[in-house]
């Protein structure tokens, strides 16, 4: 109730008081996992994101939840801002599924929710994010034509069951599919964890000394290509890469045959613009429709290889080494999806 | 309650069953299995590259077992759930003050052994005085490092390992062998001397094993647990360290994965959860095996889910053979 | 003088009787300070919301207890709730959303919890290895169990299964009711002889074994309770949740142990109650609205709550050592 | 027919014999006492009875019907239960639980039928009414209880099976003597209504009080087994302690009257505490000052408040003329002083660890040694072992491989490392064999003898009266009589420790 007669209220100022007075939102950003310094980035570049709106007059203010929380803890998240009655609330799930209840009730209240990172089924929410999918693709069909389309190929994946791993191994799947001589001999799982995927990788070289490239996923890509190094084989085999700017140095310098798509940390910031407008009551050109449960709305994927590698790092010179290599819309950027 | 006696009917039959029931047997044993079935599996598993490698990986899991053992041995449920949040703090801390270069790694060395101390010796203080069971009190503690840790992250610079470090963590360094190597058998000499000849070696065992009467014979029970803490996070400090060095930077959930392997690697090395018996010998057999097994079962191509249950299934497997406790009835 | 005393020990009787008391006040005292923070989160609404959030680790911490009475432990019931959570989902989706179906697949899934509560039973007691590895692998077994059942999150559960446990009736929220059904349970169940031999293993295993009692069973029984509610807990997730995810439970193994730990039930056995358990699962859910309704800023949003919730464990822990001195 | 027939009953661990031919028949309507030297083997045999062991060999008959169990609800099932010496109650629950716990009473459904329970257990808690003492009620939790109590529960629950054969394994060690002869009234009503049981104890008087077969064990084997009748305390005493042992008597002792001029190490004024009130007193170098009194009158408080394990609230406590207040046993050791408790499972004994590791700790403390060569440790550890006569293999050998009285050895040895300047002997005798007590008390003297201040508390008045130089009688916390010289009767010892009991 309380909710709906502050929007009212503002719908009133909205018409009454000439638009240079300010608009006010309150955007709830949750994120239920903290292990990684990406999801850091993420929060910070959303909530730099949400200052910016003060030069256009419009107050955004951002209330964090931001913790290791189990599934039902993140609806906790959810229900927690529910209750303090925000205008929107941005996620990144750790279920794509779990919150279809939690956002339906939020959508009776008024309440835009957008996911972020992570696809969620709900019809009540909307997706703005890369196509994880389209992401593995893009570093597959570089890792492909890298290799002349012919040799072998091992992949280190994230976290089984994972969604956004699953999307991941259903895009490069589909681009090796493409090139019948390419074989994917091994798919193991290092959860994302650097360390880890530094461990399979040293396994799989033992097991498999002659593969030609390898397909690994984030941080964990810093780890196989230490491995790739210690292993003598840097220049030997093509892996796709990452991008935090420890790894784009060692790059770099080593001169990988690398390529990596870009998951950038801004997209919760990307997310939090969209959201504004949206609750300017601006409509977008074309509706959010894409992917699999037809509500999410892709961003575009950066791309790193040989070519740019070097701008991209003159790019994060003087940023700490866990910083990631970002792109976000910017407000102008973002207002072109409106109508 | 008994009297011995030195013929009886049961000592021809019991002694291929005694050599079975030593661990560090049993676990040398089933490495020596494993390698054969990882050859086979895949030729070149067992090189002694690859082998090299896996001690690498199975050093950074002993140097924490080692606290973790140390913990088990003092008894009273003794256990250790914030190695890992300690091996994250301690590479993260490492990371940033190292800052990539050699000069600072003195520093950063005394930096994480002084924050390790100081973790450990709040979960020993915990345990001790407040007498909070150590699983609830290192339980609690993990999640307040997670906690640290994001705030720690807030601007700090860099994170990178020293080159010295990781040289060191990698590189052969002597003989052949990398220094870490070389670490872990100085881990190993260390435990083995501080357990067999030291008087703390004998107090632990002590207050492992009977507690009251250790306390009785005036060693001071409370103390020694404390420090046993403190080393546990020292050495998962330290190890926080060498995985800098190994993973060349430093990130936030680098430790996640020790907390129950650390665990597990020390069951596996014959040192029962109930404390007071077993040894570091063991555990660093523990370790290797465990790692092993991780690496056979990376290279098995049968899908994660497949992976997790015969992961699942063969450890429970090997517990068999370890630390089961005694038939109720005698 | 004497007044005093008498007090003291009717007080002493009074604690000893619930346990559950200071974890009791811990929430009430929660339950202020987050309606003083954010005075919303006091509506029959937020308060339904709490409900349904935190029914699951309700439940599965219940489950726990049982475990924890006999002074054993089970880190598998993240997993079994996940196996459950999955195996339902993948019924009902194929065989359809019909009643039947569903209460063929909660049949079902009460039947593979107590199933897994056999297994975990049978190796933890049967061939006496020690619980926390023990239990540990047998989650690695599980888990992996659950992907092969459903290798990726996402399968939505049939709308009535989620409708019931979201919706209300006579103007009630349905989860109060399934609250109030759960604190009958836990009730009578305090009340069997079960239980008292639960807590007689705990005391001392031997002990129980000369007076005559069969260890090994009521261990295993332990655990079989314990795994049916981890899934009486994957039914709460799945009408949260609305979907099936092979992944749900694993963080929440951790969580239900401190919250027996708080609701005032020794991890050495022999001594607490299912009821503090189930308190315990809530104060956990308290504090971490507590952080964010008290404005801390995001990033010391996990140091607040990891203090908060080890100060609390050691609270509770020193409590629960006073009554039982 | 006898009830109960066992021949050549054994039981092996590892490497040592726990049983190697225990032999026993058991007649309806009979209280058979077992007797032996500590680990020679009752207990095992009883445990065999009552399931709770498995045997590796041997004859078992019940009612004439050979009988295999599988535990000890097979046994209570056959009409079998054991009262265990270390008791086997749980100790959150209540009284009437723990009384019940074999049968639960309860409702259709498995609930608990509260009102049966309490009314059963109120059953048995009646037979003692009298004794029992203060705070003790049928729901009271067990933890709450005195040792003594708690002794009466294992009983009370021993009682509450029903069973035609009862084993009672040192059921008294804890009770007072109006407690034991309440027991005792019981168990001669269950004799006539052809019960049989059996019952172990190390007191003689008790023994020939209730009993009407001895069967003696030794090592492990049964030697003899004879009506109560035609047998008497010289005869079983030759049997528990086998041929070699026939000078193992009692020791009579020099009246030591030089003891009154001897240099005053300890004086102690006003001690108070929990259980302990306005206690003073005062021990010379060279004396062995007795305590005496009922069981549980403070005796033992009182060396383990000198020792620093419990609390001192009040008094002042004086060591060689300089006021101390040892606040931890290791900083009573620190000033001297040592301790020895017949409880070696709670209070001695390194349980599962080596002989080296049980002797080294005062070592370690006093010398102020960091490091442990085995070595170097051996020189100082030998002749401490060697100077009680301990029989061991070597001192890797786990102590748990020795027997009670050798385990007792090793205990004492660790303070012989590092000679104390006053042993504080908290029943240090409990549970030994007779030889390894003559040994253990000749010591005693000769430390005493060199000049150690010691003092003796033991649970058996004719110890006591043997081997101290002075008794202190204990009576609710408080010293009621001192016994010197001429005075020191075991009648003033009775007169004092139950007229002044309430």
């Amino acid at each position: 109730m309380k909710l709906k007669n502050a929007l009212l209220g503002m719908a009133v100022m909205a018409l009454a008081i000439p638009a240079a007075q300010a608009e006010e939102f309150t955007i709830g950003l949750s994120n239920g996992w903290v292990g990684s310094e990406w999801r850091t980035q993420m929060i910070e570049e959303a909530q730099a994101a949400a200052e910016k709106w003060k030069e256009k007059g419009v107050d955004v203010k951002v209330v964090v939840q931001s913790a290791n929380v189990d599934v039902p803890g993140q609806i906790a998240h959810v229900r927690n801002f529910i209750n303090q009655g925000v205008n929107a609330i941005i996620i990144n799930p750790n279920s794509p599924t779990a919150f279809d209840p939690v956002f339906s009730q939020a959508k009776e209240d008024g309440i835009l929710v957008i996911s972020t990172d992570a696809e969620v089924s709900s019809q009540d929410a909307l997706y703005v994010g890369i196509d994880q999918t389209n992401w593995a693709a893009l570093s597959a069909k570089w890792l492909a034509e890298t290799l002349k389309g012919k040799g072998q190929v091992v992949a280190i994946n994230g976290v089984a069951g994972h969604p956004a791993n699953e999307m991941r191994i259903a895009g490069y799947t589909s681009v090796f599919n493409q090139y019948p001589d390419i074989k994917v001999v091994n798919e193991v799982n290092a959860n994302w964890d650097q360390a880890q995927g530094q461990q399979a990788m040293q396994n799989l070289l033992a097991t498999y000394p002659d593969i030609d490239g390898v397909w690994v996923q984030d941080g964990m890509a810093a780890g196989a290509w230490r491995s790739l190094m210690d292993a003598g084989k840097a220049g030997q085999v093509a892996a796709t890469g990452e991008i935090r700017k420890d790894f784009i140095d060692l790059w770099v310098k080593n001169d990988f045959n690398s390529g990596a798509s870009v998951n950038p940390p801004g997209v919760m910031a990307s997310a939090l613009n969209v959201a504004v407008f949206m609750l300017q009551g601006r409509e977008l050109k074309e509706p959010a429709a894409a992917g699999q449960y037809k509500n999410a709305l892709y961003l575009p994927i950066p791309f790193i290889n040989g070519d740019n590698v070097a701008t991209v790092a003159k790019e994060l010179e003087g940023k700490p080494g866990f910083y990631s290599y970002t792109s976000s819309l910017s407000i102008d950027e973002a207002e072109a999806y409106f109508k | 309650m008994t009297i011995m006696q030195p013929t009886n009917p049961q000592d021809s039959r019991s002694s291929i069953i005694v050599y079975f029931k030593n661990p560090l047997l049993v676990a040398f044993i089933l490495i020596v299995l494993l390698l054969i079935a990882g050859e086979t599996l895949s030729p070149g598993f067992a090189s002694m590259e690859q082998i090299l490698r896996l001690l690498i990986v199975a050093a950074l899991l002993g140097i924490v077992a080692a606290g973790q053992n140390l913990v088990i041995l003092g008894g009273r449920e003794g256990i250790d759930l914030s190695v890992g949040g300690v091996v994250s703090l301690s590479a993260v801390l490492a990371g940033n003050v190292m800052d990539g270069n050699n000069a600072n790694i003195i520093a950063a060395i005394l930096v994480c052994l002084a924050a390790g101390g100081l973790v450990g010796l709040i979960n020993g203080v915990g345990v001790t005085i407040f007498g909070i069971p150590p699983l609830v009190m290192t339980l609690g503690m993990l999640g307040v490092l997670q906690g640290l840790l994001v705030v720690i992250r807030q601007g700090i610079p860099s994170g990178l390992a020293a080159p010295a470090l990781a040289n060191f963590v990698s590189k052969p360094f002597l003989l052949n062998l990398p220094g870490i190597l070389w670490l872990w058998i100085a881990v190993g000499l260390l435990m083995a001397f501080l357990l067999m000849r030291t008087s703390l070696g004998y107090k632990i065992y002590a207050i492992g094993s009977n507690e009251n009467a250790a306390y009785m014979a005036g060693v001071p029970v409370k103390r020694v647990r404390v420090m046993l803490f403190a080393l546990s996070s020292m050495f998962a400090a330290l190890a926080g360290i060498c995985i800098l060095g190994y993973a060349g930077t430093s990130f936030a959930n680098v430790g996640d994965s020790y907390m129950l392997s650390s665990i597990i690697a020390v069951v596996l090395g014959g040192t029962p959860l109930s404390g007071g018996k077993g040894g570091y010998t063991g555990t660093m057999a523990g370790a290797f095996l465990l790692i092993l097994m991780q690496s056979i079962l990376t290279t098995l191509s049968i899908g994660e889910s497949g992976r997790q249950v015969v992961f699942g299934i063969t450890l429970l497997f090997l517990l068999l053979f370890y630390g089961r406790s005694k038939a109720l009835r005698g | 003088m004497t007044e005093a005393h008498a007090l003291k020990t009717r007080m002493a009787t009074l604690f000893r009787r619930f346990p559950f008391l200071p974890a009791l006040g811990m929430l009430l005292l929660l339950f202020v300070l987050n309606g003083i923070a954010e005075p919303n989160s006091m509506t029959v609404r937020a308060l339904k919301g709490v409900a349904s959030t935190y029914l699951a680790l309700v439940f599965l911490s219940v489950g726990q207890t049982f475990v924890v009475y006999t002074g054993d432990i089970d880190l598998s019931v993240g997993a079994i709730l996940s196996l459950v959570n999955v195996s339902i989902v993948v019924i009902m989706s194929q065989l359809g959303g019909e009643p039947y179906v569903v209460l063929l697949a909660l049949l079902v899934g009460i039947l593979i919890g107590a199933l897994c509560g056999l297994v975990n039973g049978f190796v933890v007691s049967g061939l006496r290895m020690q619980a926390i590895v023990a239990t540990f692998a047998t989650s690695i077994l599980l888990s992996g169990i659950a992907l092969w059942v459903l290798p990726v999150a996402g399968l939505p559960a049939p709308s009535l299964f989620w409708k019931v446990y979201g919706g209300r009736s006579y103007g009630i929220p349905n989860v109060f009711f399934f609250a109030v059904v759960l604190i009958a349970i836990l009730a009578v169940l305090a009340k069997t002889s079960m239980v008292t031999k639960l807590l007689a293993v705990g005391n001392g295993q031997l002990s129980a074994y000369q007076s005559g009692l069969s260890v090994t069973r009521i261990r295993i029984y332990g655990y079989v309770i314990c795994g049916v509610f981890a899934a009486l807990a994957a039914f709460c997730i799945t009408g949260d949740t609305a979907s099936g995810d092979p992944l749900v439970g694993g963080a929440m193994t951790l969580s239900s142990v401190a919250a027996v730990v708080l609701g005032g039930t020794a991890l050495s056995g022999g001594i607490g109650s299912a009821f503090g358990s189930a308190i315990g699962a809530i104060i956990i859910g308290l504090i971490s609205s507590l952080v964010f309704y008290a404005g801390i800023p995001s990033e010391w949003q996990n140091l607040a709550q990891g203090a908060t919730i080890l100060v609390v464990l050691m609270l509770g822990v020193l409590a629960s050592r006073r009554i039982n001195q | 027919m006898s009830r109960l027939k066992l021949q050549q009953i054994c039981k092996y661990y590892d490497a040592t014999t726990a049983l190697a031919s225990g032999d026993l028949l058991l007649e309806s309507g009979e209280i058979h006492v077992l007797i032996g030297a500590n680990g020679s083997g009752k207990s095992t045999l009883c445990k065999v009875v009552a399931g709770s062991v498995r045997p590796d060999g041997g004859l078992f008959e019940l009612n004439g019907k050979p009988v295999t169990l599988f535990g000890p609800k097979a046994a209570r099932d056959m009409g079998i239960c054991l009262f265990y010496q270390e008791l086997s109650l749980a100790n959150s629950l209540s009284v009437a639980q723990n009384i019940n716990l074999y049968h639960l009473p309860t409702h259709a459904g498995g609930l608990v039928d509260e009102a049966e329970l309490a009314r059963r257990a109120e059953h048995y808690i009646d037979k003692f009414r009298k004794v029992v003492g203060e705070n003790f009620s049928a729901d009271t939790p067990v933890t709450k209880l005195r040792p003594d109590q708690k002794q009466l529960v294992e009983i009370m629950k021993t009682l509450a099976s029903e069973a035609e054969i009862l084993i009672f394994d040192e059921p008294t060690s804890a009770l007072d003597r109006s407690q034991v002869d309440c027991f005792f009234s019981i168990l001669r009503e269950l004799k006539e209504e052809g019960r049989s049981i059996i019952f172990i104890s190390h007191r003689m008087d008790e023994i020939f009080d209730i009993a009407d077969r001895i069967t003696v064990i030794r090592d492990g084997t049964t030697v003899s087994s004879r009506p109560i009748n035609e047998t008497d305390q010289a005869t079983i005493i030759r049997d528990m302690i086998g041929e070699q042992h026939e000078t193992a008597a009692q020791i009579s002792v020099s009246p030591h009257d030089q003891m009154a001029n001897a240099e005053i190490c300890l004086k102690a004024e006003a001690l108070g505490g929990t259980q302990l009130r306005n206690v003073g007193f005062s021990l010379a170098r060279g004396e062995i000052l007795g305590l005496g009194g009922l069981h549980g009158q403070g005796q033992s408080t009182l060396l383990r408040t000198l020792f620093g394990a419990k609390r001192l609230t009040t008094g002042t406590l004086e060591l060689n003329g300089r006021l101390v207040h040892p606040a931890s046993p290791r900083a009573a050791i620190k000033l001297g002083f040592s301790y020895v408790s017949g409880d070696r499972v709670r209070d001695g004994v390194i349980t599962g660890r080596s002989i080296m590791e049980n002797v080294s700790p005062i070592h370690f403390l006093k010398d102020r040694k960091f490091l442990a060569f085995p070595s170097v440790l051996s020189r100082v550890i030998e002749p401490a072992l060697a100077s009680l006569n301990t029989k061991y293999t070597s001192l890797g050998a786990s102590i748990s491989s020795l027997s009670g009285g050798n385990q007792q050895k090793v205990v004492i040895a660790r303070w012989l490392t590092n000679p104390p300047d006053i042993l504080l002997l908290d029943d240090p005798t409990k549970g030994i064999d007779l030889s390894a007590k003559s040994e253990l008390f000749a010591l005693v003297r000769k430390l005493a003898d060199e000049g150690m201040a010691i003092i003796l508390y033991s649970s058996e008045d004719s110890e006591l009266l043997a081997h101290s130089d002075r008794i202190l009688v204990f009576n609710n916390g408080s010293v009621s009589r001192e016994l010197v010289g001429e005075d020191k009767t075991r009648f003033n010892l009775y007169q004092a420790a139950y007229s002044g009991a309430k």
